[in-house]
């Protein structure tokens, strides 16, 4: 019975994707949405149950379904986990999947491919819930590569734009990157294991007798996978890019889901990680300055889904620096109410996108808050939570990230501060920009300015809600989320007490949060600043609103050389290799034509070389004998 | 019942298609490939049931040289690869109007004929008879049949000929050297042979020239991607789908059993050689214009993998290249077979000639994409299990060989995604492509749904070769 | 007879056929005109039936002798249809120069 | 014994048949008297027997080589009917100093004595010396001829040499004597010397480096069905020759010798392939080929003792490919000014039949299976191996790769360039031969025990 339940629950949303497919042209887009929403739906309904099962047994639902790969005495098994981190995990990709599900409904109505959209989208969660229910790590990378395919499919959804699909492209070779880094990982736990099962592994480690120099290969390893899908520093970049789909995707796969793989990942695999400090070290590092780089880009974007999408990787930057330094709880509680603030941002962009028929750039917006109310309001709360205001979700999940960063090492704590502090500052700039002072859009564009219909509505008020309130799952004091955790973590993580160090440093960023609003508020309300066209930007601001010229390097560093190398080997190496082996042959001829020479005809030439022959032959047997 | 039935329906199957007429030839050679492909199933039944479905009759008395068919786990899966491909090759062309048909289905069914008799002759003057017979209907198939310039295609195909046969006649004097040690060919004589280091060295070398001009592996490649351009597309799925498999069939099952310390003592060398492939083909496949030529150089870094899993000496690796052996076999036939469903309607290969197809062709554009992403070596589809298994193999001989190997999943990604871009996507073509058939539509689907079962559930290839290629494994390991 | 050879001794009519040998050998690689070249081919074969003869003696034996006979036979029908042929270059090139054959080369 | 009287009594008919006008019946009765002759050769094959003073010797050897040279005397007179059409009166003529040939080459394989192993090479080499001269009118022709006798004749005038030389040195004209004499010690520099230039006059027979020049020129020059004749029953019969000559005189082959063998070997398959690989001429360029050819069947003279099956297969492998090639040379070239490969341009689609005959005949002399030149080639390298000469044989591999360049450019030549003028009415004979020799060739090719066992025990 679990075991049909566990895989409707899986295949749902791939029943969506194959109905939409094969049957999405000869349907109405409408229905094809309502399958699509529906299957995702199901899926939630079905974690519910399983949730509400396991809150009250705790026990974990483990099957395998088949033999998968058997590679000499390593066995792997296509296996399915249900335990406290998958569901948790489920809960959030259905339940915002279905929100998101049904926003696209009425987002994507006008589009003509709008089954297929459904179609991916499907394919999306189906991929996401292999990822997040495998009990081992193959499985999970069938889930991993499977929502990069899909995220590849969503970002280039618009394929006529070659920039959309360049950017599409982009994302799925960085992330290729990182996955290479993960196979390699996973090669070595299995040399080292035998097994890819987590509770296997988990039970090797404890049982000591551990290579803790491979481990650590392992785990770095690992972790550029992560930092591939999660988009870390140095492979980041397609993130930012990868905005060229349809908002609802950037809603779903790049800010709440996919990109929280890499969290998940280590999350689950936490007590390899607990082995070794030094990566963790690394992870932490790591996590802090993508988080203080990409809010730094992300203070002069004039993008409103730019902006967006430097918050998510500032974000996850975050959330990896509280990986680092072992709080696997805190970066999971953050990733929850992430998923709902930036859900939440992401649609309400797109509702503002939607209102004024595709305008991004936010110096073409403003003023906006009468037009669209609910817009505004849903997302000025979840802007309140992502700058951290109290009593916002963000705020508590944030808090406790700087908490343990002021416990871990000051500097750590610094830097996250900042970040936190930009946060705020280009949250509200985008706010500022985007809702107050006047319009500053075309006049055509104003006629048609109008809120946007109910189904998007709806999942904006839902998210803002949950980002309102989303806090209560890990409140000081109660760390429901703590404990729901703790079966699947090796070390407890000890919730800290409310002590007047914690209460001075909520205080502090709860400050700097608010130093960030005042800024904003300053130089983009009260006086009205619009940032400068493109060319007119001088200076370090320059630097910074070209994203560090970090593309440029790649491009410099990685792609031409290749690209060079190719041409080269196209135009030199392999003519030349061909010519060399026609030499040959060439050569061949070359003698022969020689030797045509010598056949000329002439009768007493053969007689002489007859002749010849006959000498030579008879001195050399006498000088041999 | 024993397999040279099969090699029999396929050799009746050649001679009949050629007096069948130009109008039913293909229709023959279809029925003929799948009764034959019905009878490797047959076959494969009875084996499994465990009846020994071998044949070895005395042939020619001095030198003493058998007509010896081994079916094993691993033959006959090589076999079934080739008995599925072929019909699906020959369905491919369906709808598509051949010249001199009659001759050209005749050679096509005749080379099927060669390969499986290939993969399944145990003495080894007859294997290399097989070996050569393949030869021989290719190079007419694509001098004959191919496209582009004449005069060009002369030289290439030539040089091909010349060039793989070459190789091939220092693989029969390593044999002659063998049979004048072994007093016999036969497979598992040459086996017991104790052979010297410095025997074995040259002995392998020369196996090693055969096969890395078959394969290719560089730097013997130069006539690969002329030829695979310049065939005729069929030509081109039996050269890349089956033929370059022989190459690395005979690795397992010739050269590492029969020189294991040449192959031990060479592994570093020949593995880095078979990785550099997979780097320099994949490199090269990133600039190409033409589109097969393009696939061609993918075919050079995939198969680069696979010789190096079997390089590698280990039972992982030979297991993961048996698996990537078909699994590339499937990918290749319908990449290519995607090239030709392009030229059919656009009569050229240059890709930048090629683009916003898919708004045109939504159906084609899925399927394409499909063999595109398994190409590519998502999980779920069957190349992935043999890139895993292969990879894994490198990991266990030096970590730097799988990160260099491994750039093939994000070298592939990028020049795959990158040519698929260039051809199907965009502003909607000027042209107008019609949508796919339904027999092209056939002929992808099947290639796909056996891509992505195999690639979820590969345990029934996995039990059926396993207990030979563990057999072959510890000849190679036992002390020689 | 066996007097003489004993008195002269074998390797005398062996230099003596190998020289003959060598004229007609160079006879032929020297002249140009196709009749005195058949001619130097029988100085050649005369120089070996001289030899033969000598052998003969030598050995005692008729079998020598006898053998020039075969090769007078021989040489003579050779030299007919070597005639023949050069009879009928001459009809078509008229020269026998063996110079002008060079039709037929590379 | 029987054969070469039987043979000689059918060229004295074929001659008398001129006389009562009986041209129509002399190609059938040829052809017939040979088949029975073939057959009473056959029957001799295990009963081994020597006659007049063992002047001549029947023995497995010389039955089966003379078998073949019979077949091969049939493939090429059913061919003469159509190319003499247009000299009828000479037919008989031609065909009679053919049989007389065949005369010749048997018994140059059964002789016992170095008198008839003489007489037997100058019938052959007087009756080649006519046919390549056959054409008077043609300047080319007359070349051949006159080039082919005066080189021949210097050949033969070594040959005598030579035989007189091992005769002073022995004593003796009979071989069974001379193997005697040989072994002891003592013999005169005059053997060794001796041997050495009847050994040049046979390699000069089958075309050997470097005494090859005459061959391109005279095969070019002389009428087709004669260089048919010469590439394929003339080089096999010097072939047999020279391997009986020394297998039969000298017990094993001193080291020197063997020397000589491996270079001459290496040089005659480079020269010929590498010479081949430029010509336009298909009968000059198969001239070459057969010299390729010649330095390989010379590897047999480096496995002496066990390379005799080898030799009869390779040979017959060799001249059954000759003789399609050939009937197909013939054919398309019949009412052509020269041989040129441009001839041969669409021949895959005029006439396919044909074209697939030669493309088969060349794949078989290129060694590639199932035909039977590449088992031929195989079991040669098999047993130099065995000999140890693997260096020899990688040469040869290497000489059959280069070798593939020149038999493909007339594969290519028929099947992608387009024909200029529209196809002739194909005489019957032409597909007959064809076809039948080269189901011999594949056959042997695929059971190649029946030829490669018949001299083993």
């Amino acid at each position: 019975m679990e075991t049909n339940l566990a895989l409707l629950l899986l295949l749902s949303p791939f029943v969506g994707f194959l109905f939409n497919t094969f049957f999405g042209k000869k349907i109405s887009k409408g229905i094809a949405g309502v399958i699509g929403t529906l299957t995702v739906l199901f899926s939630f309904l079905i974690t519910i149950c399983f949730f509400t099962q396991l809150i009250q047994s705790g026990k974990n639902f483990e099957i395998s379904l088949f033999d998968w790969i058997s590679v000499g005495n390593l066995q792997i098994d296509f296996g399915i986990v249900l335990d406290q981190l998958s569901l948790l995990w489920l809960l959030f990709v259905t339940g915002i999947g279905t929100l998101i599900h049904v926003y696209s409904i009425s987002y994507m109505h006008e589009d003509e491919n709008m089954a297929k959209f459904f179609a991916y989208l499907n394919l999306f969660i189906f991929f996401m819930i292999t990822l997040v229910i495998g009990n081992n790590l193959l499985v999970m990378f069938i889930g991993w590569e499977g929502v990069g395919l899909c995220s590849y499919l969503l970002i280039g959804f618009w394929y006529k734009n070659q920039a959309y699909n360049d950017a599409a492209k982009k994302a799925f070779i960085m992330n290729r990157i990182g996955d290479l880094g993960f196979l390699i990982g996973i090669f070595i736990l299995a040399a080292q294991f035998s097994t890819l099962n987590y509770s296997e592994i988990q039970l090797a480690i404890a049982s000591g007798k551990v290579n803790t120099t491979a481990l650590g290969i392992a785990a770095l390893c690992l972790f550029i996978g992560a930092t591939g899908k999660s988009a870390q520093m140095p492979l980041y970049t397609w993130l930012p890019d990868a905005m060229a789909g349809p908002t609802p995707v950037s809603a779903l796969i790049h800010a709440a889901t996919m990109v929280t793989a890499g969290i998940f990942m280590i999350t689950r695999l936490n007590f390899l990680f607990d082995l070794t400090p030094e990566i963790q070290n690394v992870i932490a590092i790591v996590g802090v300055i993508t988080a203080v780089l990409a809010a730094s880009i992300g203070l002069l974007q004039n993008d409103i889904k730019k902006v967006l999408a430097y918050s998510t990787v500032s974000q996850l930057g975050l959330m990896f620096l509280a990986l680092g330094m072992g709080a696997y709880t805190v970066a999971v509680f953050h990733v929850i109410t992430h998923a709902f603030f930036k859900a939440c941002l992401f649609l309400g962009s797109g509702s503002v996108i939607h209102a004024l028929h595709g305008e991004q750039d936010m110096r073409n917006m403003g003023g906006l808050r009468k037009v669209m109310p609910v817009t505004f309001w849903t997302m000025l709360i979840s802007t309140l939570a992502i700058a951290g205001i109290f009593p916002f979700a963000g705020f508590w999940s944030k808090d406790e990230i700087l908490l343990a960063a002021f416990e871990h090492n000051k500097i750590l704590w610094f830097l996250a501060s900042v970040a936190s502090i930009m946060t705020a500052f280009y949250m509200f700039r985008l706010m500022y920009l985007t809702f107050f002072r006047e319009f500053r859009g075309t006049e055509e564009q104003r006629k048609h300015l109008h809120e946007s219909p109910a189904l998007i509505t709806m999942p904006l008020v839902v998210l803002a809600l949950l980002a309102t309130i989303g806090g209560i799952i890990n409140l000081p004091g109660s760390f429901w989320l703590n404990h729901y955790l703790e079966p699947v973590l090796a070390t407890k993580h000890h919730a800290h007490s409310l002590g007047t160090q914690e209460f001075m440093l909520m205080g502090v960023a709860l400050a700097g949060a608010i130093i960030g609003i005042v800024w904003a508020y300053a130089k983009y309300l009260k006086q009205g600043f619009v940032p400068k066209e493109d060319d007119a930007i001088s200076g370090f601001n320059k630097i910074i609103y070209n994203k560090y010229y970090i593309d440029e390097v790649y491009t410099a560093l990685v792609v031409s050389p290749i690209n060079a190398i190719s041409n080269f080997s196209r135009e030199t190496i392999e003519p030349q290799l061909s010519k060399l082996i026609f030499s040959l042959g060439t050569a061949a001829n070359a003698i022969g034509s020689q030797g045509r020479k010598l056949q000329n005809g002439n009768i007493g030439l053969y007689l002489f070389m007859f002749v010849l022959g006959i000498c030579a032959i008879i001195i050399y047997l006498f000088i041999a004998q | 019942m024993d397999v040279s039935i099969l090699l029999l329906s396929l050799l009746i199957g050649a001679i009949v298609t050629y007096f069948s007429g130009d109008k039913l030839a293909s229709k023959v050679a279809l029925l003929f490939s799948l009764v034959s492909f019905m009878l490797s199933l047959n076959i494969l039944y009875s084996y499994s049931n465990g009846n020994d479905v071998s044949l070895v009759r005395e042939w020619i008395s001095l030198p003493k040289i058998s007509f010896a068919l081994l079916a094993d786990g691993f033959s006959l899966v090589m076999v079934l690869l080739t008995t599925i491909l072929t019909p699906l090759i020959v369905f491919s062309s369906f709808g598509k109007s051949v010249e001199n048909a009659k001759k050209f289905y005749a050679l096509v069914l005749f080379m099927s004929f060669a390969m499986t008799g290939t993969f399944l002759a145990a003495d080894g003057l007859l294997y290399y008879i097989f070996w050569e017979l393949a030869l021989i209907p290719i190079y007419f198939i694509a001098l004959v049949w191919g496209n582009g310039d004449i005069e060009e295609r002369k030289k290439d195909v030539l040089k091909f000929f010349i060039y793989t046969l070459a190789g091939s006649l220092f693989m029969l004097v390593a044999f002659a050297y063998l049979y004048t040690k072994a007093e016999s060919f036969l497979l598992q004589d040459l086996y017991k042979l104790n052979l010297s280091f410095q025997e074995q060295t040259w002995i392998f070398l020369a196996f090693f020239l055969a096969y890395a001009i078959k394969i290719p592996i560089i730097p013997f490649h130069s006539w690969q991607a002329n030829v695979y351009q310049k065939a005729p597309t069929i030509g081109t799925m039996l050269l890349s789908g089956i033929m370059l498999k022989m190459g690395l069939y005979s690795i397992i099952r010739w050269q590492l059993p029969i020189a294991p310390q040449a192959a031990k003592e060479y592994l570093p060398i020949l593995v880095g050689l078979s990785i550099a492939g997979v780097i320099y083909g994949s490199i090269l496949a990133l600039r190409q214009k033409d589109l097969k030529r393009l696939l061609a150089y993918s075919s050079l870094a995939h198969v680069g993998l696979i010789a190096a899993g079997c390089y590698t000496l280990t039972i992982d690796g030979i297991h993961g290249a048996v698996h990537q052996m078909i699994a590339h076999g499937f990918v290749i036939v319908g990449l290519f077979f995607a090239a030709e469903i392009i030229y059919r309607r656009y009569n050229t290969y240059a890709i930048g000639e090629l683009g916003g197809i898919r708004s045109q062709a939504p159906k084609f554009t899925s399927l394409f994409l499909i063999v595109v992403v398994a190409s590519v070596g998502l999980p779920g589809t069957y190349n992935f299990v043999g890139e895993f298994t292969v990879l894994y193999s490198l990991s266990q001989i030096n970590i730097w060989f799988v990160i260099l190997g491994g750039l093939t999943i994000i070298l592939g990604a990028y020049y795959m995604l990158k040519m698929f871009q260039n051809v199907m996507l965009g502003e909607t073509n000027s042209n107008s492509f019609s949508e796919v058939t339904i027999y092209e539509t056939i002929t992808l689907v099947l290639i796909i749904s056996f891509l992505l079962f195999f690639g979820l559930y590969p345990k029934p290839i996995t039990d059926l070769v396993h207990p030979s290629l563990n057999e072959i494994f510890s000849t190679i390991n036992s002390l020689k | 007879m066996n007097n003489i050879l004993n008195q002269i001794g074998i390797e005398n009519y062996i230099f003596l056929s190998v020289l003959l040998f060598c004229i007609g050998v160079f006879g032929v690689l020297y002249r140009r005109n196709a009749i005195i070249v058949l001619m130097s081919i029988e100085i050649m074969l005369n120089a070996v039936n001289l030899l033969f003869v000598a052998f003969s003696t030598y050995h005692q034996d008729a079998e020598g002798q006898i053998f020039v006979f075969f090769s007078m036979a021989v040489a003579a029908a050779e030299v007919a249809v070597g005639l023949a042929i050069l009879v009928s270059i001459f009809r078509n090139l008229g020269s026998i120069d063996i110079d002008n054959l060079k039709n037929l080369k590379g | 014994m029987n054969t070469l009287l039987t043979i000689s009594g059918l060229g004295v008919f074929c001659l008398i048949a001129e006389i009562f006008n009986l041209r129509k019946l002399l190609i059938p009765v040829a052809i017939i008297g040979l088949l029975a002759i073939l057959g009473l050769t056959i029957s001799e094959f295990n009963i081994p027997s020597s006659h007049y003073n063992n002047m001549i010797v029947v023995n497995r050897f010389s039955v089966s080589f003379s078998s073949l040279f019979i077949v091969l005397t049939i493939f090429l007179i059913a061919l003469s009917g159509d190319f003499y059409k247009e000299h009828q009166s000479k037919l008989s003529d031609y065909v009679a100093i053919k049989i007389f040939l065949l005369a010749g080459a048997v018994a140059m394989v059964s002789f016992g004595n170095l008198a008839m192993f003489f007489i037997g090479i100058e019938v052959l080499s007087i009756s080649l010396y006519i046919l390549a001269a056959s054409k008077r009118l043609e300047v080319n022709s007359n070349e051949a001829g006159m080039k082919y006798f005066l080189l021949g004749s210097f050949a033969s005038g070594i040959i005598l040499f030579g035989i007189c030389l091992i005769y002073g040195a022995t004593g003796y004209f009979n071989i069974d004597e001379i193997f005697q004499l040989s072994q002891g010690a003592g013999i005169p520099v005059w053997f060794p010397i001796g041997l050495t230039l009847i050994i040049i006059g046979m390699l000069f027979k089958i075309a050997a480096a470097p005494f090859h020049f005459w061959a391109p020129d005279v095969y070019e020059g002389a009428p087709s069905i004669t260089t048919a004749l010469m590439s394929t029953l003339a080089k096999v019969v010097a072939m047999a020759t020279l391997y009986k000559l020394i297998q039969g005189m000298v017990p094993a082959i001193p080291t020197i010798f063997e020397n000589i063998i491996v270079v001459i070997s290496v040089l005659t398959m480079s020269v010929g392939n590498l010479m081949a690989l430029r010509q336009n001429n298909v009968k000059r360029m198969l001239a070459f080929s057969g010299i390729s050819h010649a330095g390989f069947m010379l590897m047999a003279l480096l496995s002496l003792s066990s390379a005799a099956g080898t030799l009869l297969y390779y040979t017959t492998a060799y001249a059954l490919a000759g003789i399609a090639a050939f009937a197909v040379i013939i054919l398309v070239t019949k009412n052509k000014d020269n041989e040129d490969i441009i001839n041969f341009n669409g021949l895959g689609k005029t006439n396919p039949l044909m074209a697939a005959i030669l493309t088969a005949s060349l794949l078989s002399m290129a060694g590639i299976p199932i035909f039977s030149g590449f088992f031929a080639k195989f079991s040669l390298f098999t047993n130099t191996i065995e000999s140890g000469y693997l260096f020899v044989v990688i040469a040869g591999v290497i000489n059959s790769i280069v070798s593939i360049g020149y038999y493909f450019k007339l594969i290519i030549a028929m099947y992608t360039k387009d024909a200029a003028e529209t196809p002739s009415a194909t005489p019957f004979v032409y597909y007959f031969t064809a076809v039948i020799a080269i189901i011999l060739n594949i056959a042997i090719g695929v059971f190649p025990n029946t030829i490669l066992n018949l001299l083993s025990a």
